[in-house]
């Protein structure tokens, strides 16, 4: 297993490299490639929670050996919290790129939009395998950049627009990100996280550190849209082609953002109770502003987005309690209770947020239309897709038997155990938002009589329905994940990996 | 553009280059290397362009094949890289070349490919760069 | 430390063009300038008084050199803000086309 | 030396100035290029001609490639103002006062923590290595590579240049796939 880390990195570059050469004269090749990188990886990824579940793997890029207990070059490393991000990118990707088979076909230049696609999933896989701070930015480059490429890719007025704030917001992000990485290097002399992590534990009470970690989270809160910084999020995520939207709503937020705030707030800074507030504070803002403000919005791509924000902010409120109680050394069960929860509504969101936009462009690809007033009625008209948004919207807004309301539940539970009762009844009543502009949204698609311009309307290809209702049947399915031996083999691992008694540090400079 | 300034460039263009290709060759053992050396011969393109006006020369046939030296070359890098999964230590980028004296134009490995590779890179990235924007005002006007 | 004070106030002239200008060309301006701030600053940190260029001279004795590895991460970077120069660039001008002015006021058609 | 820097720092700093507020978006182009040599001249005086070299040649091509297309479309540049006229009635620009706000906060907040953690950080030129005592050391005999900065680039960090050629790659495709004349069939 080790020497196939850098599999997930090097098999989409080479699909992505390949695709423009083979393309012009093999029609097929991008797609086919793409679904064949995109399904090896789920296998590799399933071979380490099988194989290799506690331990932490490390792959020294160029071979290069620690010279006095201090690493010297890039070092990838795998362990439970990155397996876990790498299964759902190179899932949720797979499903978008067989979507995108009958969808993009209304698109010019389809090869290109495979090459992109690839390039992005390189990049996030790049981003989580990444042990080293520069890499990770260099990586969490690529993926950005591509994204930029595909938001523009219908090249309308209002793609250009969106792209080109995307790409304004998203240029500042990255330079913060690189002047924190700068102040790192100017503090500690080092990259590896690991090794940072070591010195920077040091300077735990000196302002530097304080201020490092504040660039931080406004470079990756950028990447992550939590709410001060969301300006970008509603345009970019509603212009895109609707495959994008599912990997930019399902993952990109997820891999370029809230990953690594996880991962360099419980591997590399010391947990601080400062810190553990800002990043609570910023999710409940984005879990209440993100939902108050997608009740108002009448298209349906664009109510998805601002769902996401609101979404994020829940992700979030996992990890910042988990922190807050880890600071104030309280109970670790809790801690890992609030984590779990966390993780776990990371998992339902991209599942689910990536079909709900799956279920947006099949009504825009049947209809025209994304105008939630002038839809309706569609439940006879297109079946399938109308049950699988029924399941998406029931599994984000917390339903019973889907999986968003066990996540849901666990992250209140571990908010009410750990004594944060408003966070906890704010959760709550969010859910309640979240579940009435969902149903509002049912019902403006497809119960209300439909108006005389969508009575033509079939339903969407083999390729395209195959993917929503597979997604559609996870919705359900992954609340197994609450059953407690399911719960050890997958998400257990990635709640260990961020403790620090993990083995995180103690491969590294071994 | 006049005659005094197509006489010059046709000198110079050629002047930079070799020098281009001087600074990629050389990359391991003075200033500069892969992306410096790239960007001059794209530099020396871009002049003949501005030269001799975009409508003497076949831009989007050039483009095209700009684009098809950046994918091969791209994947040129790739394959230097993987290559070093199955040779000597078997990890990714391993340095699998004899090292040489160090100081010697042919030595330090696999750096001097790299550099070739990473030059051609640059370059075809630059030109089709510059060649998209300049069509792209052709056609729309 | 006069030299970092100043690296960051030129930081801050390019954040200061990026969020108060309302034109794309000056926005892509702004976000270059705030690129150059940090190319220099990660030079600065690794520059060693009295020290040398890193490259081996034959037959010169061993002497003090300017750490590497922040030239090394600054040539990547330089790269990379080429690439987002060009991709905004080429916004830039489609938008241009579309809509005939670089005023991010008269393009709004986005709320959000 | 510091002296020097500081001073061309200084020039950079009031060119970016003149840049931002030019009327003609071309001498606000060719102030930019300006700000770029300037930083040239730092790198040669910091010991880096590596960078010294890329700099110059990137800054000439995006520069030939701005001014191509400021001439391609216009050159007309548009003010605004903290007050705003509307019929008469004279408005303050939110948009604009909250913007100037978030640079003052962040200005505030730099120096606020510069001046904090002064006696952490080393003073300029004597920097300590950590992660490149190695590179120096004996990267020559390991690498084989005369230039430090290149054995770095291409055998230490070799996966970083990966990306990096990556990233290029990604925006030429991106500039290909948006300067597309038409996007859907």
């Amino acid at each position: 297993m080790n020497s196939l880390i850098p599999l997930f990195v090097i098999l989409p570059l080479a699909a992505a490299f390949l695709t423009p050469l083979v393309s012009r004269f093999l029609g097929f090749f991008p797609k086919s490639i793409s679904l064949l990188v995109y399904a090896t990886l789920v296998i590799l990824s399933i071979l380490y929670f099988r194989g290799f579940g506690e331990t932490t793997l490390l792959y020294k890029a160029g071979g290069w050996e620690p010279v006095n207990g201090v690493p010297i070059a890039i070092y990838l490393v795998l362990d439970g919290f990155s397996a876990l991000m790498l299964l759902i990118i190179n899932f949720i990707a797979f499903f978008c790129t067989l979507y995108s088979i009958s969808y993009i076909k209304k698109f010019t230049a389809e090869p290109n939009f495979y090459v992109l696609l690839c390039l992005m999933v390189a990049g996030m896989n790049g981003v989580v395998l990444s042990g080293d701070l520069f890499n990770l930015y260099v990586f969490l480059e690529v993926a950005s950049i591509a994204s930029y490429a595909l938001v523009a890719f219908g090249v309308e007025k209002e793609e250009l627009e969106a792209s080109f704030k995307y790409q304004v917001l998203g240029g500042i992000a990255s330079l913060i990100i690189l002047l924190g990485i700068g102040l790192v290097y100017w503090t500690t002399s080092t990259l590896n996280i690991d090794d940072v992590s070591q010195i920077i534990q040091g300077y735990s009470g000196n302002k530097i550190a304080l201020f490092i970690q504040i660039m931080f989270i406004v470079g990756f809160g950028l990447k992550a849209a939590m709410v001060p910084f969301h300006a970008w999020l509603p345009d970019a995520h509603s212009s895109a082609p609707s495959p994008i939207s599912s990997m930019l709503s399902g993952v990109l937020i997820k891999a370029g953002g809230v990953y690594v705030l996880i991962r360099l707030f419980f591997n590399m800074f010391s947990i601080t109770y400062e810190i553990a507030l800002t990043i609570t504070t910023l999710g409940v803002l984005s879990m209440l502003i993100g939902g108050i403000l997608a009740i108002g919005q009448w298209d349906y791509k664009r109510l998805l987005a601002y769902s996401s924000i609101s979404q994020v902010g829940y992700i979030s409120i996992g990890m910042g309690i988990g922190m807050m109680v880890l600071a104030t050394n309280a109970n670790r069960d809790i801690a890992a209770l609030a984590l779990f929860g966390g993780l776990f509504h990371m998992i339902n969101h991209a599942v689910g947020k990536g079909l709900l936009f799956m279920t947006a462009g099949s009504v825009e690809y049947a209809t025209g239309i994304r105008d939630l007033n002038k839809l309706g009625g569609l439940i006879k008209k297109m079946p399938i897709t109308s049950s699988a948004s029924f399941g998406g919207s029931m599994s984000i807004s917390g339903l019973p038997p889907f999986s968003g309301f066990f996540s849901k539940l666990v992250i209140i539970i571990a908010a009410i155990q750990a004594h944060y009762y408003l966070v906890a009844f704010l959760a709550a009543g969010m859910s309640i938002v979240t579940l009435s502009y969902f149903l509002r949204l049912q019902k403006n698609l497809f119960t209300v009589k439909p108006k005389s311009e969508i009575e033509q309307v079939k339903e969407v290809p083999f390729a395209m329905s195959f993917s929503m209702v597979f997604l559609g049947v996870m919705c359900i399915a992954l609340s197994l994940l609450i059953i407690p031996d399911l719960r050890e083999a997958v998400i257990t691992p990635a709640v260990n990996a961020l403790f620090e008694n993990s083995n995180y540090p103690v491969t590294i400079l071994k | 553009m006049t005659i005094i300034v197509k006489t010059v460039t046709k000198i110079i263009v050629g002047v930079t280059f070799l020098y281009g290709i001087y600074i990629i060759s050389h990359g391991h053992l003075t200033p500069g290397g892969g992306f410096a050396g790239g960007a001059i011969i794209a530099g020396a393109f871009i002049l003949l362009v501005l030269a001799f006006g975009s409508d003497v020369l076949k831009l989007k046939a050039r483009e095209e094949g700009s684009s098809t030296f950046e994918s091969l070359a791209i994947l040129g890098f790739l394959l230097l890289s993987i290559i070093g999964l199955f040779i000597g230590a078997k990890v990714f980028f391993y340095n699998y070349l004899p090292k040489g004296t160090v100081g010697e134009l042919i030595s330090a490995g696999v750096i001097p490919l790299y550099n070739i590779v990473v030059g051609i890179e640059v370059a075809a990235a630059l030109i089709t760069i510059f060649l998209a924007l300049v069509i792209y005002k052709e056609e729309e006007s | 430390m006069l030299v970092y004070l100043l690296c960051f106030a030129l930081f801050l002239t390019g954040l200061y063009g990026v969020l108060a200008q309302r034109n794309i060309i000056k926005i892509v301006i702004g976000l270059s300038i705030m690129e150059f701030s940090l190319f220099l600053f990660m030079v600065l940190i690794g520059y060693v008084r009295l020290g040398d260029a890193p490259i081996l001279v034959n037959g010169k004795e061993q002497t003090v050199f300017v750490d590497p590895l922040p030239q090394a991460m600054i040539l990547t970077a330089i790269v990379i803000g080429l690439a987002t120069n060009a991709m905004l660039l080429a916004i830039a001008i489609r938008i241009f086309r579309k809509y005939g002015t670089f005023d991010v006021r008269k393009i709004n058609h986005l709320k959000g | 030396m510091e002296t020097t820097l500081s001073i061309i720092i200084g020039f950079m700093i009031i060119g970016g100035l003149f840049a931002l507020n030019a009327k003609d978006l071309l001498s606000a182009v060719i102030s930019c290029g300006v700000v770029g040599y300037g930083l040239v001249i730092c790198f040669l005086l910091l010991k880096a001609p590596d960078l010294a070299i890329v700099q110059i040649v990137v800054e000439t091509v995006t520069l030939i490639i701005m001014i191509a297309v400021v001439l391609n479309s216009s050159r007309e540049e548009l003010k605004e103002k903290i007050s705003l006229k509307l019929e008469g009635i004279s408005y303050i620009n939110t948009r604009y006062a909250a913007n100037i706000a978030v640079v003052v906060v962040f200005t505030l907040l730099l120096l606020f923590f510069f001046g904090e953690s002064i006696d952490i950080l080393t003073p300029f030129g004597e920097h300590t290595t950590r992660m490149s005592t190695a590179y120096i050391e004996n990267a020559a005999n390991q690498t084989g590579s005369a230039n430090l900065v290149t054995g770095v680039v291409f055998d230490f960090r070799g996966y970083d240049t990966l990306g990096e050629v990556t990233i290029l790659f990604t925006a030429v495709i991106g500039i290909l796939t948006i300067l597309r004349i038409k996007g859907r069939k």
